[in-house]
């Protein structure tokens, strides 16, 4: 598809182009202001607190522990769904796929809600909890779970558009060439869906990095211990520590714009996709 | 050899219906019929790629009906090639050996050697985004091939490529048929592309087999008016057998003319349904006497068209033809639109349809 | 595309097929179970107050309201932003580009300390509140700043993609049969892209509805004020009315189904997408 | 009338370079060439979808390079149609008449005779979604029809249907061609296609135009080896002139072998590259004797094929040659692969390219 509008123009063709650019310009000015503030307003001290505080260092090691344990466990289940959601038919399917779907809709919040029910109401949760002994609820673990709730489905669905995109011809001349199913999927199908999937793998990592609602509900806000980087922020904010706050807030910044740079790198371009 | 015996298969509304094809050993075999007749259906069913509703496939007479598409032995090659663009050229070729236990220095020399037959061994170490359609084609070819399979599946091999490259695509095709003998069944939907490559071939329409034979016995016996029409003629007539004549040859009549039709053609009163090739219309100067006075008609030039091989020429007498003449036949008859002439359709050359 | 692998298959085929089939069973099921422990849990009597409760209500009405402009003026932009991305070439396009995507990978708790940041404490930002007198922080406006900070990227990458998928050919001939840019614009570019602009709309909606973690920070969670369902969400629990705080989220849970369900029906079926 | 003067436009590592094209009015004109080599860009700049870069666009003398498409009054039918999906077929054709203050009568009115001219007036109700290409192909070319445009510009018009509907939409053109008289141009890299639709024709490679003129010209007259090619002549010789004979006819060395040229084919010492086309190769049995002695080879029978129209011979004595002859004639000389056969290139056939 080529890009250049390079047909002949009258004014009122120029006018109209430059109606829409206008919009972008505006947009554009919109999110680049906020962040020179938050750059103009950052302070040095803050920036030796957050990197000095033993309780911030803490949460930045929680954060990213638990955002790669959520992500490679996305990925686990993104890889295989991803693939059987694009290759096979099977009764009930449009169902499952809405449900792959529903968390990425789903208020965060509510998700965390939800955990918090499941394992502190019911039965199934409590077993769980109890008798198995894998607790959740107020715990690091939970934010694992919680992370993976909310963001799985990116995963989930990057991986499915990407096994969408390699067409089946692939696979079925692998399979003439020697190939079971499993072979033409290793050795042709996935290699080809590589970078959706990787791309999808980013995406959910920035998620769960950035997530706070539900761990709020689910896991709280408790200095130390359950505590990661977006929990640090609301904490440091509440009590006026706005600097803070900041010097927190551009670290998570920095992380989502490297985010948003390697899937680029890795889409050839074509910026975030479902 | 390949066979399929009442093979079915159905998906949405189309269906296959008991396809019945046996290509010979070494048989270069092209599948004709126009876009969505069934043709790639077919192949996939052959290869295991479908699974067949019912019916079967035998390859030398061992049925592999209910085998895998890795341990069916055929070689497939699809209509975009399907080359992995994750690996070199080299790697694409070599993809089905690695699958196999097979040391490296042999997949190597394997490779080489496909390669060389081709043509492509300069392009071993390029990646596939940069070839040419002919260089794709040539690669995916030499994919199928190192394994040595014992049929080779291709679908509309030179659909893609322009006219150039298919003629030498065409001819690499012949030459590797020559030198390897492989069965092989080639799917195309393109007529001169048929004639450039095979002898036998199968016309295949709405999932059904419309007919089967040699290709001269396509274009000059067809057995129904589909496959006349798809061999490009225009020529058909429908008509009834209203008497024999002093010979007891039948004749037939067309909107009030009579037409001497070839011995054996159907007993009286039966309906017809005729044709004769364009390039088997005689056409005469008006004055010219004949001989054998049967099929001898008057006739105008409503049009024609240089079309280089031969001069089309649109006719219309008592009935529209369309006759194909050589340059030198249409000089010496110094006919232009509107000139009159005589037109003799040679009875031994009209073929009954279906007869 | 071909869905149904319809290849004939050994045994080995069979059980790598079911591996997949598995994670996807164990996925449906982790959702599913949370869901009907969710049903199971809520009482008749939550409901009753929630439906009741005053203040409930005007959450309610405050998210409706604020989530239905936020949609509307984020469709504003991307609609003319997502044509101008998709057509025209402009320097610096990929930063542009990026830049859109940003709130999409950002933390949006990040987004509401920004904004607070810039509201507070720069001098653009007080100017704004003070001279023009047009308060956000605190207050339901900064609400809707909030939402469409967070979430209008959903909408401009929506509608750019959109727009990309309407072959430039169809405008070419638009023109050529006696259109201006604009009228090649509004009677087919615009009528082939409705759809995906439609569904990019409701997905905006639906986080903008369920957005919480920036609100939080931004205008705070003052009953009856700036409160809004998510806000309820958190007071009720955080108070210990884990019944009702569900009652709530049911709401949520319910229109985000429905959205859900308008997305694939307006997609025909093909699900969330940017 | 439209005319291209040096017309220009650049986009990546492509050109088209100083393109300079007349069609004169009511003429259908075709623009041959390989696929890639400019054909669609040198539309898009005709109607202004592309600035070019230099050069300039007229229409019966009036410049019209500045002027918006719309004000062109050129008729675009793009090579997919790009019929408007959320319309209907009525809606289609009514789409540019309702961009002007027209009447809704008026409106229906020419919707409803371009419909009828163009044999879809049934279709009008339809979507765009259910239709055969065939039908798309008459919605969008009554869609351009029914503004009354000076131009009518056709992008690769039947190249997405199948043979049969092919031949049919090729009539349609003609017929609508002679009825409406428009100045036409039609793009095209298939042969067959050229010469079932137009006269005149031009070949366009890599940008650069490299003949125009009458098909039969293009045929038989080709200005480089790659017009000769793509005319699908296989037979090019090149060669030096050696001598002049008695008569003063040139004569070339060809591989060592004399052949004679057609006068004013160049001087003694240049080197000539010259064709015969393989229709103008006259195939003679071994032992025929013949009055003019002039470039009369024997010749072996390599490969032989029924073509349909014609029977292919490649024979190989002292050079390689394609010939094609009739069924008759190929029938009278009792060949086969391997037979010894006479072949004479008349010197009046033989051109000599570029000459």
């Amino acid at each position: 598809m080529t890009k250049s509008n390079s047909a002949v123009m009258g004014w009122r063709g120029r006018v109209f182009a430059a109606g829409g650019l206008f919009f972008v310009a505006v947009f554009v000015t919109f999110i680049v202001s906020l962040i020179a503030a938050d750059i103009f307003y950052i302070d040095k001290e803050a920036v030796t607190e957050v990197l000095t505080s033993p309780f911030i260092r803490h949460a930045l090691w929680m954060s990213l522990w638990t955002s790669v344990l959520t992500t490679l466990l996305s990925l686990l289940f993104a890889i295989p769904m991803g693939y059987a959601l694009s290759r096979y038919d099977f009764p009930g399917k449009v169902l499952v796929d809405a449900i792959v779907d529903l968390p990425i809709v789903f208020p965060p919040l509510v998700a965390g809600l939800t955990l918090l029910v499941f394992f502190s109401q019911t039965s199934p949760g409590r077993w769980i909890e109890d008798s198995l002994g894998w607790e959740f609820v107020f715990q690091p673990k939970g934010i694992v779970l919680c992370q993976f709730l909310v963001s799985a489905s990116f995963a989930i669905r990057s991986a499915r558009t990407a096994f969408d995109e390699v067409d089946r011809r692939y696979e079925n001349v692998a399979m003439t060439l020697g190939c079971s199913h499993w072979g033409s999927f290793r050795r042709v199908s996935l290699p080809l869906a590589k970078n959706g999937i990787i791309a999808g793998g980013i995406l959910t990592w920035a998620r769960a990095l950035g997530l706070f609602g539900p761990l709020l509900i689910f896991v709280g806000s408790f200095r130390g211990r359950t505590e990661v980087l977006s929990t640090t922020i609301f904490l440091e904010t509440s009590v006026g520590n706005l600097e803070v706050a900041l010097a927190v807030a551009l670290l998570l910044v920095f992380v989502a714009i490297i985010a948003l740079i390697m899937i680029r790198v890795i889409g050839h371009g074509r910026g975030v996709k479902l | 050899m390949i066979r399929a015996k009442k093979l079915s298969y159905g998906v949405g509304d189309f269906r296959l219906r008991q396809l019945d094809l046996e290509v010979a050993a070494g048989q270069y075999f092209v599948l004709l019929g126009p876009p969505g007749s069934g043709k790639t259906i077919f192949l996939e069913c052959l290869c295991g790629l479908k699974r067949a509703s019912s019916g079967q496939v035998f390859i030398d007479d061992r049925d592999i009906t209910t085998l895998e598409p890795r341990l069916r032995g055929i070689g497939y090659v699809p209509q975009d090639y399907a080359l992995f663009g994750h690996l070199s050229v080299r790697e694409n070729i070599a993809f089905g050996l690695r699958t196999r236990s097979i040391g490296q220095k042999e997949v190597a020399r394997k490779v080489t050697e496909t390669a060389d037959m081709l043509g492509i061994r300069h392009l071993l170490k390029r990646g596939i985004a940069g070839l040419s359609g002919g260089e794709k084609q040539r690669t995916a070819l030499a994919r199928a091939l190192t394994l040595e399979p014992k049929v080779l599946l291709l679908d509309e091999p030179v659909c893609a490529l322009d006219e150039c490259t298919r003629q030498e695509v065409c001819a690499l095709l012949c030459r590797v048929h020559e030198q390897l003998g492989l069965t092989t069944i080639h799917v195309s939907h393109n007529l001169q592309e048929a004639f450039s490559v095979a002898d036998r071939a199968a016309i295949l329409d709405g999932g059904t087999l419309q007919q089967v034979g040699a290709l001269g016995e396509l274009l000059r016996r067809p057995g129904n008016e589909f496959v006349a029409r798809f061999m490009r003629c225009e020529n058909i007539f429908f008509g009834e057998i209203a008497r024999k004549d002093a010979d007891g040859m039948p004749e037939a009549v067309v909107d009030g003319i009579s037409l001497c039709l070839p011995d054996s053609s159907g007993d009286l009163g039966d309906k017809v349904e005729f044709m004769i090739r364009p390039e088997d219309v005689l056409v005469v100067p008006l004055d010219r006497p004949n001989g054998d006075q049967r099929n001898h008609f008057s006739s105008r030039v409503e049009h024609w068209r240089d079309c280089g091989d031969y001069i089309r020429v649109e006719l219309n007498g008592q009935f529209k033809l369309v006759a194909h003449m050589t340059h030198a036949a249409f000089t010496e008859l110094k006919a232009d639109n509107s000139s009159e002439l005589g037109v003799i359709l040679r009875p031994e050359k009209v073929h009954v349809l279906g007869a």
